[in-house]
């Protein structure tokens, strides 16, 4: 067993493969509220960018982790109101399916 | 800390109208909620007059997040007055729609989160007032949420949105992960000319998360689904303050924090503008939805303004805020007249439009002016604007002026043929449009302000010089 | 008198016209066509004022106003006529007036026509009195939305609809004018850089241009060539042109022919050629190449017309061969002649189009082999048509003679062999105007026509008012040149310098 | 009062340039006060000018320095136009012999046009014509002639084709006016040459200039330049080949057609050449020219005119042919002879001209002459002046006719042209058998019983008669043995010819044995027989001819099939090419690349997202792998 050093590197290949699993998620995903939780999987390989960037980078001060505070904020605020409209569009369409709401094209 | 509260007073006075619009629709009863629009109007000329009266009082808060100049009142001016004339403009299609207090705290709140993307001095100020400006939309586009187009708009803007958002954040956290900083003009002195991979990818990520907000292409696709499906005065605003408050927060990162690789940039976005005038103005060419047309015209407008960040300069930064502010009336001109067509008839198909210079000529003349100004036809605002934009770089990119005035000319094609069916054809119904005072004033300002911002620009040019040149203060 | 802004008024006389028809309820028809004639005249009369108040000794720019505009585009809303504007102000005032009557049949929504009509006269004027490159990009295209819409509402469609004929006179006037734009944004840019200081006036783009590269000149003049040209109807970038006007209400389609696209020539002289003189001395065998097929090609293919529309629609484009054909002899009797045979040309083919406009309204019909002895019938019709066929054919005595005459004075000097090509131009047009008349008017009469009523009371304004030019401009055409000539002189002599770089002329 | 008509001789062609005014604005609708207005204006103006004639005719001082006044037209630097005043032997002449026949027509069609729903109409055009004629005469300056050359001109298409209702009336016109414009395009481009050669058009700068031509320009250009302007005559003169227009020219009403073809119009060519005469002077081809062309035509329209069957049309080509004597006259370097013939021809062939109107008025306009016959009992003065006209075209002395022909025959001989002579001489024989050809069936015979002829009124015949005096006389002032003529009209120094007897016995021989020859075969023969036999023997000859030898049928076919079918085929190439192909083309790839690039927005949010992220890609890709300076090269921007 190798002598394990978590460095910076690992954090940001962490944070991209996880962008890049949100990402595949919201392309393949048919679901609305599997994208919706897809996005969340991206904000937060960004949350984890900021927060290794603040640790390695700018270890005195705290600009990552606040800015991290916030984006949790705010992407909580977001599902809320997308969860309010994915109601809203099921109640009118009995479906949350993202392949079937294309009456708004061309 | 020593806090200089009347810095902040617009952002203070609005969110505290916000507030009080959304709290007294709860307390007001339903028949006399209508007085709320006429509340908000006159909070916002009141807030329009606290704005400008800072007009001189500058400077920045909270170490750099909050930058108070006059290129950020120039833009929350430009702001206050799209909400205004959007809410005057709206005021009885939304009494037709209900909600009137949900629906004026949220244009507030919108405006509230334009007002402090244009102020932003950092990163996180941006993110909060983009996601604010954001959410406040997602509520609005859905705001008929029994209207099935709506709430598809709605959905389809909030994921879009989303992701774009996590993409810009992602450009954002490589940037400070890359300058150890968040605030822009710090990032701006620590980042050298050295392309590192990261930066590329952070470079594009920003560039193609606010192209997102201003719907530039390839990051445009969701503008006309949106922009049909939103309530109409929704889509004006989106179309007016959500891309002005892009383009403002647009040219402060890029401009102010990356002018390092401006080389490399710089070209992108020639491309970029390029690319959203050419198809922008096609693809509007067979639309048969007004405001899908509206909506391709205003992708292309976008094109438009980002000629003006190409060169990064001065005379640059002014075009666009001169640009951006005609602009504004332009497109409010246009949407009200859809949103009180609509109103009257139920529809938004072009070919429902016939006739309507003999039931309203003030309608159709104002459809007309407003979209050849967008068009840059003198002697109306448009014109003046391109010739700002465009004199920025005709030295340096001749063929990106030939494809934008060129493209510009083409779009005369598809506005002409909704003056077509307005003056041309006879109207199934006769009977003249009466305006209500709010919609005929909303619609009279916006053509006498393109007229004669068209044929005398001369103060708002001076006013944009001063603006402009704050931004490097 | 001194200090009355009279260009101004001229200017704003048909605007405070509309506006006052704006509030005049739309069914008053007689009401709102005296309001409309009443601004034309206005400013026509003071137009003819100023024709003959112009101190020809003096020559420069004479009633001039310059109010600043814009400051960081050095723009200043600067007005003022000299010895080439001067015709073409009045030329348009002249025929604005006129065409009000060519419309006094108008009953299909007339305050509308007219409103629209204001404007459309008000653009074209201020085109030829602004003296400064923006304020004049102002007004040259205040026409396209006013055009656009004559035509949809009130035009004709016969082999293209009235909505093809609109949109393809106003798109590809836009694709001109958008070059046009580039041209002069970038000369803009260059100037300024080398002044130090914005200035759009003439005089200081033509001051500053003085020192641009050879190169900058060339290209910059290739733009506004094709700006102006397309306007012009330079071959081939005509075919807008008959179509266009064949689609037109009888005003739009006088006013148009008349003296708009005679912006494009003016533009040609008064800006590409006076601030870029070295761009022209590299073009000017290109425009002169244009300008004959022009003469030659648009004269046969007016030939083959049926549609009295076409053939003077074709034959504008004929004439207007011979204004690029003067302007590029570059010498002072060719500008003379240009300047004076767009005048010319303007009266006739307005004269044309109001009469061809009346054959239409009462016969229905203007296809030739549907017509034919209309002279006994309405020889008051028969009497405008002659005229304004024989000034077509540069009949002397009549207005557009001289004009034609100092053209090919200019022309054969310089390019000889080219010139006697366009000349010969002539005599295509002596044939398809007359035959056009011949069969028209002359012949056994129809008795389908035996009801017809003849033009009279307003209906003969347009043809008192421009017979008279046509006849009174031909008999003594110093009237007409001494003015024009003290404009081109010094505008020659100005740039003299920059033609004579070669030493060809 | 000689002194005020010299001084003010712009009043010849002003009179009846007002009365054409003062008809077309005033007394239109009263035919009668009209038709005096016109008649005053006309008159008055004969009146100055025979003042005028009268002034320079006593004064010797003008053959040395014409009389010129001038008032600036239009000017520009290098190029100055003045119109003017040119009063010197020639134009007294014109203007006299102009105002003259023009009245005696302008009278006689009081009589002819009686009752005609155009009448106040007619005298306006008529006055414009003379005024327009006279004005030709007068002018010191090409330009100013060009202008009055070409009003001459319109004045001709308008009456020409005065019974506009009528196709054939309508087409001559057009084909008169055209025809002249195809000239008119030389004469223009010898008027430019002359212009931007020497700097000047008027006349007595150009001959000072031109005499001295060496330091302008050279031989070749000069004569380039004098056949360019020969051209214009061709065509208004009805030289060949453009003489195609004036038979046609007979569709107008008959005083008209006297107009036209004696006094006004038509010699407007051979003036121009005399006025001119000094460029041709200069060079010898291009007087060559003149001669040859002079000389073919009056053969060519000679023999035509022997197979014609119409009365004016026989005489229509009978003037094609007389105008080319006078060609032929100018050609061989004598002005005086040329003019000579044309002052003896405007008497004679006016007089022929309203003499066969008044039998046109008398039969109802039937107007082939093998219908007629006999018509001399009913209408004795028409027909005894027509009688004289025709001794005097045909050369029998002491008619007018012989002295000026003969004044020709002799320049041509003297001058060595020896072909043209025999041509001018056979020409001689031929005009004396097909006038009194046209005389013997008209006049002589016996009478067609279906015709009911009737004398025209006084005021038709008394022109007629004065005429006829005229034509009689008027050869008088040029004999050989007082040659006043010549001591006045001429070019650089009098032209004074010995009187050649053996010419002048020949000439009259000649012309005798015409007529003897159209006595017998048509007088003599009653039935006609020979005749017949004739024109069955030489069958071919004779359709070649009665058709005019095909050239008006070549013109149409080119007019008709080369220009149109350019027209046609230019137009199909703007509408299908420039416009269909090229303008409509382009307006279709944008919209059809609108179309396409629509089809993307699939309404699929998934597909949007995908964009978007491929969107980022190119972007990164962009950025990584084009850096700026690549991306200046091609995008420009980066300095």
């Amino acid at each position: 067993m190798l002598p394990l050093t978590v460095g910076l590197t690992h954090y940001v290949v962490l944070s991209a493969l996880l962008f890049a699993i949100g990402l595949f998620g919201v392309l393949s995903k048919r679901n609305a509220v599997a994208v919706l939780i897809c996005i969340e999987l991206m904000l937060n390989a960004v949350n984890i960018n900021l927060i290794a960037f603040s640790k390695y980078i700018t270890p005195t001060l705290f600009i990552g982790q606040l800015f991290a505070v916030f984006v949790i904020t705010v992407a909580a605020a977001e599902v809320g109101v997308g969860l309010a409209i994915i109601i809203a569009i099921y109640r009118n369409r009995l479906s949350v399916n993202l392949d079937d709401f294309d009456w708004l094209k061309w | 800390m020593n806090v200089n509260l009347s810095l902040l007073a617009p952002e203070l006075f609005i969110s505290a109208l916000g507030l009080a619009v959304l709290i007294l629709g709860l307390i007001v009863p339903k028949d006399s909620r209508h007085g709320l629009g006429w509340l908000t109007v006159f909070g916002l000329l009141l807030g329009m007059g606290i704005t400008m009266a800072g007009w001189e009082n500058q400077g920045t808060l909270y170490g750099g997040l909050f930058v108070v100049d006059q290129y950020a009142v120039f833009f929350k001016l430009t702001f206050l007055v799209a909400a205004f004339l959007v809410v005057l403009g709206s005021m009885r299609y939304v009494d037709m729609m209900g909600d009137q207090s949900e629906y004026y705290s949220m244009i507030l709140f919108a405006t509230l989160g334009m007002m402090v993307l244009a102020s932003a001095g950092d990163f996180m100020t941006l993110y909060l007032g983009l996601e604010l400006m954001t959410i406040a939309f997602i509520v609005l586009v859905c705001f008929r949420r029994n209207d099935v187009k709506s709430v598809e708009a709605g959905i389809k803007y909030l994921l879009l949105a989303g992701v774009s958002s996590a993409v810009l954040l992602y450009g954002l956290s490589l940037v400070y992960g890359l300058t150890g900083t968040v605030v822009i003009g710090e990032v701006g002195r620590a980042l050298t000319a050295r392309p590192v991979p990261a930066l590329i990818l952070g470079l594009a990520m920003l560039l193609a998360g606010l192209g997102f907000k201003v719907s530039a292409v390839p990051f445009h696709m969701w503008t006309p689904d949106v922009y049909e499906g939103a309530p109409t005065p929704v889509t004006a605003f989106l179309a007016v303050g959500s891309k002005a408050a892009s383009f403002a927060v647009l040219l402060r990162v890029f401009i102010g924090a990356l002018p390092a690789v401006w080389a490399h940039w710089a070209m992108l976005v020639a491309v970029l503008a390029a690319v959203t005038i050419i198809v922008g103005n096609l693809v509007a060419i067979p639309q048969t939805n007004i405001k899908r047309l509206l909506a391709y015209s205003s992708i292309a407008q976008a094109g438009y303004i980002l000629v003006g960040l190409i060169t990064a300069t001065g005379p640059g930064i002014k075009a666009v805020m001169f640009y951006a502010f005609l602009y504004v009336f332009a497109t409010v001109g246009a949407f009200t007249v859809v949103t009180q067509y609509y109103s009257v008839t139920g529809s938004d198909e072009i070919k429902d439009y016939a006739g309507l210079s003999q039931r309203s000529p003030l309608m159709a003349a104002v459809m007309v002016i407003c979209m050849l100004s967008m068009a840059g036809i003198p002697p109306l605002a448009g014109f003046v604007g391109k010739f700002y934009l465009f004199k920025t770089i005709i030295n340096d990119y001749l063929w990106l002026a030939f494809i934008g005035l060129i493209m510009s000319m083409v779009s005369v094609y598809y506005y002409l043929k909704v003056a077509l069916v307005m003056y041309r054809d006879e109207p199934a119904d006769p009977a003249p449009i009466q305006l209500s005072a709010p919609v005929a004033l909303t619609l009279l300002i916006a053509m006498i302000v393109t007229i004669v911002l068209g044929v005398y620009p001369g103060p708002l040019s001076e006013a944009t010089n001063v603006a402009a040149q704050s931004f490097w203060r | 008198m001194e200090n009355f802004p009279v260009l101004l008024t001229i200017l704003l006389s048909p605007v405070v016209a509309a506006i006052i028809m704006a509030f005049i309820p739309r069914e008053e028809h007689l009401l709102i066509k005296c309001v409309a004639a009443t601004g034309t005249f206005i400013s026509m009369a003071l137009s003819l004022y100023v024709f003959f108040a112009y101190d020809q000794s003096l020559g420069g720019l004479q009633f001039v106003q310059r109010i600043p505009w814009i400051s960081d585009l050095g723009v200043t809303f600067y007005l003022g006529v000299d010895g080439i504007s001067l015709p073409m102000l009045l030329l348009t005032n002249l025929l604005g007036f006129s065409a009000v009557f060519s419309s006094w049949n108008v009953n299909h929504r007339p305050r509308d026509f007219f409103i629209l009509f204001m404007l459309l006269v008000t653009g074209v004027m201020g085109t030829f009195v602004a003296q400064d490159l923006f304020i004049f990009l102002l007004f040259y295209e205040v026409v396209v939305i006013p055009i656009y819409i004559l035509v949809i509402i009130w035009g004709s469609t016969k082999r293209v609809t009235k909505e093809y004929a609109g949109m393809k006179l106003t798109i590809y006037l836009l694709i001109g004018s958008a070059f046009l734009l580039v041209g002069v944004i970038a000369l803009f840019m260059k100037t300024t850089a080398i002044q130090g200081a914005p200035d759009m006036s003439f005089e200081g783009l033509a001051r500053a241009a003085r020192y641009l590269s050879e190169f900058d000149q060339k290209w910059l003049f290739a733009l506004m060539l094709f700006g102006f040209g397309s306007l012009l109807s330079m071959w081939p970038f005509h075919s807008w042109s008959p179509d266009g006007y064949a689609g037109a209400p009888t005003a739009v389609s006088m006013i148009h022919a008349g003296v708009l696209k005679k912006i494009g020539g003016y533009g040609l002289i008064r800006i590409a050629l006076y601030i870029l003189p070295a761009g022209a001395k590299f073009w000017a065998p290109v425009i002169a190449f244009l300008g004959v097929c022009g003469v030659a090609y648009a004269a046969l293919a007016a030939l083959a017309q049926k549609d009295l529309k076409y053939i003077v629609g074709y034959s504008s484009v004929s004439h207007m061969g011979y204004v690029l054909l003067a302007v590029a002899s570059l010498n002072v009797i060719g500008v003379n002649g240009a300047v004076a045979n767009m005048f010319a040309h303007g009266i006739m083919a307005a004269l044309f189009f109001s009469t061809i406009g009346f054959i239409y309204e009462k016969t229905h019909t203007r296809w030739i082999p549907d017509l034919g002895g209309l002279a006994r019938q309405v020889p008051r019709i028969a009497v405008a048509f002659m005229l304004a066929a024989l000034a077509s054919l540069g009949l002397p005595g009549l207005i557009s003679f001289v004009p034609e005459f100092t053209i090919f004075i200019a022309a054969f000097k310089v390019y000889g062999g080219l010139a006697v090509v366009a000349i010969a131009g002539i005599i295509i047009t002596a044939l398809y105007a007359l035959r056009a008349g011949a069969n028209t008017l002359f012949g056994p009469p129809r008795p389908e026509f035996n009801h017809l009523r003849d033009i009279r009371g307003p209906e003969m304004v347009p043809l008192v008012v421009l017979g008279t030019v046509l006849v009174v401009g031909g008999l003594f055409p110093f009237l007409l040149f001494d003015v024009i000539n003290s404009g081109v002189v010094p505008l020659m002599s100005q740039i003299g310098g920059a033609l004579k770089i070669g030493g060809a002329f | 009062m000689v002194e005020f008509a010299l001084y003010n001789a712009w009043l010849v062609p002003l009179l009846p340039a007002l009365a054409f005014l003062a008809i077309i604005f005033l007394t239109r609708p009263w035919p009668m006060l009209s038709a005096l207005v016109a008649v005053g204006g006309i008159v008055a103006s004969f009146v100055v000018s025979a003042l005028v004639a009268y002034g320079v005719f006593t004064n010797p001082e003008f053959l040395e320095k014409p009389l010129v006044y001038a008032v600036r037209w239009f000017s520009m630097p290098g190029l100055n136009v003045d119109v003017g005043i040119q009063v010197d032997p020639v134009s007294a002449m014109m203007i006299f012999m102009v105002t003259m026949v023009a009245s005696l027509i302008f009278i006689y069609a009081i009589g002819y046009m009686k009752g005609d729903p155009g009448f106040s109409v007619f005298f306006s055009y008529v006055s414009l014509f003379a005024a327009s004629m006279l004005l030709l005469a007068l002018s010191s300056n090409l330009v100013e002639m060009f202008v009055a050359w070409e009003l001459v001109g319109l004045c001709s298409y308008l009456l020409i084709g005065f019974y506009s209702y009528k196709i054939s009336a309508r087409e001559a016109a057009k084909k008169a006016f055209i025809t002249c414009r195809v000239a008119d395009f030389g004469l223009l481009l010898g008027l430019l040459a002359l212009q931007i050669v020497f700097g000047t058009l008027n006349l007595v700068e150009l001959s000072d200039k031109v005499a001295h031509y060496e330091k302008y320009t050279t031989f070749g250009v000069l004569t380039l330049i004098a056949v360019l302007v020969f051209i214009g005559p061709i065509g208004k003169s009805g030289q060949f080949p453009l003489h195609v227009w004036l038979p046609d020219a007979m569709e107008g009403p008959t005083p008209v057609s006297a107009l036209i073809h004696a006094a006004t119009m038509v010699v407007a060519g051979v003036y121009l050449v005399a006025r001119t005469v000094f460029i041709f002077a200069k060079v010898p081809a291009a007087m060559e020219l003149v001669a040859v062309v002079g000389a073919f035509t009056a053969l060519f329209a000679a023999t035509i005119a022997v197979t014609q069957r119409e009365i004016k049309r026989i005489l229509a080509y009978s003037t094609v042919s007389q105008i080319g004597y006078m060609m032929l006259g100018l050609g061989v370097g004598s002005m005086t002879a040329g003019l000579f013939h044309m002052w003896t021809h405007a008497f004679f062939k006016a007089l022929m001209f309203l003499a066969a109107g008044s039998v046109l008025h008398a039969l109802h306009h039937k107007a082939d002459i093998w219908e007629m016959g006999g018509l001399i009992r009913k209408m004795p003065v028409t027909g005894w002046t027509f009688v004289v006209g025709g001794l005097a075209i045909a050369g029998i002395p002491p008619f007018a006719g012989f002295w000026s022909k003969d004044e020709i025959l002799v320049a041509a001989l003297e001058s060595g042209h020896y072909v043209l002579f025999v041509m001018a001489a056979f020409t001689a024989f031929l005009t004396a058998f097909y006038m009194w050809r046209l005389i013997f069936l008209t006049f002589f015979g016996e009478e067609n019983p279906a015709n009911h002829p009737h004398e025209s009124p006084p005021v038709m015949t008394v022109p007629l008669v004065i005429l006829a005096f005229l034509s009689a006389v008027g050869g008088l002032v040029g004999t050989p043995w007082a040659p006043v003529w010549s001591q006045w009209i001429f070019f650089e120094h009098p032209h004074h010819v010995e009187p050649n007897y053996w010419v002048m016995i020949g000439s009259v021989v000649l012309a005798a044995a015409g007529i003897y020859l159209a006595y017998q075969l048509y007088v003599v023969d009653k039935a006609k027989v020979k005749v017949k036999e004739l024109a069955e023997r030489y069958r071919h000859i004779y359709t070649i001819l009665y058709n005019k030898y095909y050239i008006d049928e070549i013109y149409l076919w080119f007019n008709h099939t080369i220009i149109d079918g350019a027209a046609k085929l230019i137009y199909l190439f703007d509408i299908y090419i420039i416009d269909g192909v090229i303008v409509n083309g382009l307006a279709y790839l944008t919209g059809l690349s609108g179309e396409s690039l629509r089809v993307l927005n699939t309404g699929r949010l998934q597909n949007y997202a995908l964009v978007f992220f491929l969107g980022v890609l190119a972007l990164v890709v962009l950025l990584a792998f084009t850096g700026p300076s690549s991306a200046s090269l091609t995008l420009g921007g980066v300095k």
